[in-house]
């Protein structure tokens, strides 16, 4: 996302706190390293540096060296340890420094944690989690800045989790660790530092359940990962100009929750889907014909897609900048498909 | 660096007639294969173990029932050696509901948790990975359980063995890298795609191995159980590379095999170097059993297998609803 | 495609031959090979082996085994090498046996040979050929039955071509050999036997053309590789019942020809993607999502999908066969679409 | 093995003032790079090379122009050792039209195709199979070409770079495999990732390997000419392990460092092993030049790079358009 700007969320509670998104995620997978003695990490430099990102800071401390553990840097290696540990009785969380590294471990992924559950008849199981990051805008080129969450949803036998708020990735976490499927996690780089209220007790989100973000009658906009602050801040500059977006986020692309979407599809009649994979042959294109097919018939235009160019991720900011969806395109799509172009 | 001299566990009577047995009973089994595919019974393909029976039964019998296996796209060996039934594997080979993965493995994913086997694997060094983290997993669960990972020597071109080779090695895990060596990749001779040793491989990550007569399956015991038991004392991975011959094609289809080996060199190996003939006069020399007593053996696992056939092409197909179950577990 | 039986093709010419598409990919490697100097092959058993499906056979014989290498089992390996070997004078042909090993070359194809030409601002180029596989119902199982042309069609840079015929595979694979850039050429393996006609002399195909197969006016079924065929059979069914169907090719994925597509969609106002790709996040959720959006105002129902189902390829042949399109599939959408149910 | 002991060419007072002045170029380059990062004019991060500058240019000065070199995240080195030009080079890393790259790749992907750069890279071991390739292209145009492929030791994580070393074996492909090691894979020693010997890696495939200090560029050099011209002379790949250290943090923005590595080691490698140092008492103690060359030498490239780095800032971005251009070529 190119605007890291916090944004207030419309979701309120009692007993909250403010924490960041990294954060939260240390919280989750430090609750279900307490909890259950079968997780453990593995990862490049997730100990002591407590990854680039600091999102994994203090777990070796509290968990020590054996169920967090600093690999050499072979992600398919640790993929695979980690699928033969989930097969036998493990729980493990699979630290992918950045999502452009999925390249190394499709193999892992697609052929062999995706499928020993069904190739096996269901006498087999992979309970493993992948975490790994999408997302550009941080300057850092074209092997740094990818988001290759569709080919994963491609994979039957793999479930597919995009977080956008601290609160969503907590909860969100926890449910997969406790997933007996291969579960591959995103979390958009940009959104580390990105704070937003938490629980202080136990909770956890279940799989499937889209979440409508703010609430809207003129036109829907479908947002994964940090594309959800892209799609308020765009529904904050709509509201200004009368437009009332409703902004859905599917939360999982695998399940997914084709009721929430086509329902708010049907309601407003105008969609755009917004996400920061490249766009062709990305996941805004299932979602773009998920609603085009099961919302048709209450359709009043196409649905729009804004996601990344079809370009390899540039390192000049002047171009890098224009790659991604901004709330002004985001705008100017949801208006356009209002005639108000 | 080869591992330990430990003093191998002597092979007595007992343990002899059971890898006769078992070794009888793949090649039995594999031979029943051939004949299904030839008479179009079978679907799909399948890449037969006759040849190679001592080093699957070696391995195997030097492991207990909970012990873990990963193996291959030639994987029928492995897994009877492991424990599986005969019954049950053919209705696998034959999509039945029966089978060990309901029909949906097939050859080439046949699995048996209840023996510790986590699957055949079509891709060639695609369950490196997997047994590499059961290893990880006995350790860290405190159990002292091994994992023996079966491979190929085509497998030594694929990058991530020697990615998990090496966590194996820092985290001294328990596992026992197999490299069964039948001098083909397909149709390619290995010495065409294979630079440097084959035991070099492991020595790069100080990984203790051995090279070994894979036919000999008394020679495979010992190797393994070496291997193995330094495994269960905690003291780390092994490799072990087994020199053998597969006598049918890479699969039951590969019957046109003169240009790329020739029928002398098929010959010479199935005369001289037979598993079953090496063990079969061992235990006949060593006054274990005589001819009459194996040829029952031989007998009785053939009958096994013939009626192990015979029910699994009459029973049912899964029902076809059942191609949407399993995607995902709970 | 569950039924490899041939099809009479509407293309008819002068000078032709009836070859089998392993003949005519074999045509246009050799032509290619006697061309070009820098043209070589490089895979598992292509040289006397011939590849298992037969499609190199003899070319080892002609060009030594310099031009047409026996590689190790090592599939990263080799297109890496092919890589860089393209981005220093040579053309190479990467045969990567099954398309199920694409899994193991993401890294090279999606780090590596689709962004070095942007990376380096212009300067450098990877022209390299990639033959693979797809397709299911040969018994094979769940790690030999994958169609994962989604996944290299979502990375920018790369190139996408899915034949249909002996007569396209030849036309086309010659322009992929001569592209400055990256292509990933995939051919169903159920489609090798099938023959066609194809004519003596020299030809080529290029890219971005999408193809129609037979012309018709009730509906369109837009159909990739061996998918073609079944919407043949269906469109041939549908005509027994009165409804003219057209079939449209896109031959190549990426470059998309979205306008002949859209064309298509227009004049029918009912469409229907057949792909052999798992349904979910497939090619087909991009060319549905293409018209839906283009011809959104001349569709008379929703675009609908007929691809392969979400689930790992089983073995058994009673459950595989229900895994994919096929005619009478395709023909009852179409139907439904026309409210003929 | 090591690769065998053909005498190395003499390093004369011409060869060891250009390896001076290059070793220098590299320094200042960086440090400036460091305060471009610091004083946030540079987007995003960069990974210093100071520190290891003499395996750089020890390895490119036994190379011509015309041979082949792939790079890594930490490339800058490598990229002004084979020959670029320091103001393209900052405008790269600032995003700049005239950048090597049109600012396209910035610090990681910089290429510099007229030098035979074929490119950093920012997936470790990323370029082991571009390298690898670049030497069959130079066999197989039958050129006398030769790559060098630079990579730190964390990329010994990668499989694919055993998959390449295999074939490059194989085939004896022209290519010198050239592994830095630094001791730290980001902010993990490699102890605790890499089991084994680092250059027994390479022996695994019978590749000749030496084992030497990256410190002195001399021995770099000496070693890097022996592996260049047995390679051009068609015997096959090289694989050279240089102990090296690297001074700054693993990135620009890596300066709290005690978790992982001491000051006093920081220190100890800057104090006794500083490879412009080494260099600069042995031109000193061989009468080659006097101090005052020398000073007057790390001035002149100081002002180049400080007049280069101006250039940069003030340069130009490329037109907002061309970000759809070059995806594909032709
Ligand atoms: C990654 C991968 N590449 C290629 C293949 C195709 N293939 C199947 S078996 C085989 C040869 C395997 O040789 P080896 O490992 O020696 O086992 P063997 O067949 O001799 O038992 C090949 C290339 C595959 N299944 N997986
Ligand atoms: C495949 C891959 N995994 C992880 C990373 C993240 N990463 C960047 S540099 C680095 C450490 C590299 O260590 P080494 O190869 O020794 O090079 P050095 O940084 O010491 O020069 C890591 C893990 C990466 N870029 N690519
Ligand atoms: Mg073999
Ligand atoms: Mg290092």
């Amino acid at each position: 996302m190119s605007t890291p700007a916090e944004v207030a969320l419309p979701k309120e509670h009692e007993g909250m706190r403010e924490i960041s998104l990294a954060q939260a995620v240390n919280e989750a997978l430090a609750e279900e390293l307490r909890r259950d003695p079968a997780v453990f990490l593995i990862g490049e430099d997730v100990a002591e540096a407590g990854t680039p990102f600091k999102v994994t800071s203090g777990l070796v401390q509290e968990f020590g060296p054996e169920r967090v553990l600093d690999s050499p840097i072979s992600e398919a290696g640790i993929t695979g340890i980690g699928l033969g540990a989930a097969m036998t009785g493990m729980r493990p969380v699979v630290d992918i420094m950045f999502g452009d590294f999925l390249t190394l471990v499709m193999d892992q992924l697609a052929n062999q944690a995706a499928k020993v559950h069904y190739m096996s008849g269901g006498r087999l199981k992979a309970p493993l989690t992948v975490r790994t990051t999408l997302g550009a805008t941080r300057r850092s080129a074209a092997q740094h800045s990818q988001s290759l969450h569709a080919w994963v949803s491609h994979v039957p036998g793999l479930k597919v989790v995009l977080p956008s708020t601290p609160y969503d990735a907590k909860g969100l976490l926890k449910t997969a660790i406790r997933d007996d499927n291969p579960v591959v996690f995103f979390e958009d780089k940009m959104m580390f530092a990105v704070k937003g209220p938490v629980p202080d007790g136990e909770y956890t989100i279940p799989f499937g359940a889209a979440d409508v973000k703010r609430e809207g009658e003129d036109v829907t906009i479908v947002a994964t990962s940090s594309m959800v602050y892209v799609a308020l801040e765009a529904a904050e500059q709509l509201a200004e100009e009368g437009v009332s977006a409703e902004v859905v986020d599917p939360q999982t692309l695998v399940p997914l929750d084709r009721e929430t979407l086509v329902a708010s599809a049907k309601k407003t009649g105008r969609v755009v889907v917004v996400d920061e994979g490249h766009t062709s042959y990305g996941a805004s294109a299932e979602l773009a014909a998920v609603i085009a097919e099961d919302a048709f018939y209450w359709l009043e235009a196409p649905v729009r897609r804004a996601a990344a160019m079809d370009v390899p991720v540039p390192f000049s900011p002047v171009l890098e900048d224009q790659t991604v969806p901004t709330p002004d395109s985001v705008a100017s799509i949801s208006k356009s498909l209002l005639g108000k172009a | 660096m080869a591992t330990e001299a430990v003093p191998a566990p002597a092979v007595g009577a007992e343990l002899a007639l059971r890898m006769y047995e078992q070794m009888q009973r793949i090649r039995a089994f594999e031979e029943r294969v051939d004949q299904l595919y030839r008479s179009a019974k079978m679907p799909g393909l399948a890449h037969l173990y006759v040849g190679q029976e001592a080093v699957a039964v070696g391995v195997c019998e030097a492991l207990r029932r909970d012990d873990f296996i990963t193996s291959t796209h030639r994987g029928h060996g492995h897994c009877l050696a492991k424990g599986a039934a005969v019954e049950r594997m053919f209705c696998e080979l034959l999509g039945k509901e029966e089978g060990y993965c309901r029909g949906k493995g097939g050859s080439m994913h046949i699995a048996d948790h209840e023996h510790g086997n986590l699957g055949a694997n079509a891709i060639v060094g695609g369950s490196t990975g997997i047994a590499t983290g059961a290893a990880f997993s006995a350790k860290a669960r405190g159990s002292d359980q091994v994992a023996a990972c079966f491979f190929g020597e085509g497998a030594l071109g694929q990058g991530v063995l020697y990615e998990v080779m090496n966590m194996a090695a820092l985290w001294t895990l328990p596992v026992v890298y197999v490299c069964e060596n039948n001098s083909y990749n397909e149709y390619t001779h290995y010495s065409e795609t294979t630079a440097g040793g084959l035991a070099e491989r492991a020595a790069a990550f100080g990984i203790p191995h051995e090279e070994l007569d894979g036919q000999d399956v008394r020679a495979v015991y010992a190797a393994a159980s070496r291997a193995v038991e330094r495994a269960r004392r905690g003291e780390g991975p092994s490799f072990l590379v087994c020199e053998t011959y597969r006598y049918y094609g890479h699969h039951v289809g590969d019957v046109d095999r003169a240009y790329y080996r020739s029928k002398e060199e098929e010959e010479q190996w199935k005369a001289e170097r037979d598993p079953l003939h090496i063990l079969r006069a061992w235990i006949v020399a060593e006054g274990l059993a005589d001819e009459a007593a194996l040829e029952q053996t031989k007998a009785s696992v053939e009958a096994e297998v013939a009626a192990g056939a015979e029910h699994a092409l009459a029973a049912p197909f899964p029902d076809p609803s059942e191609v949407g179950e399993h995607v995902y577990a709970g």
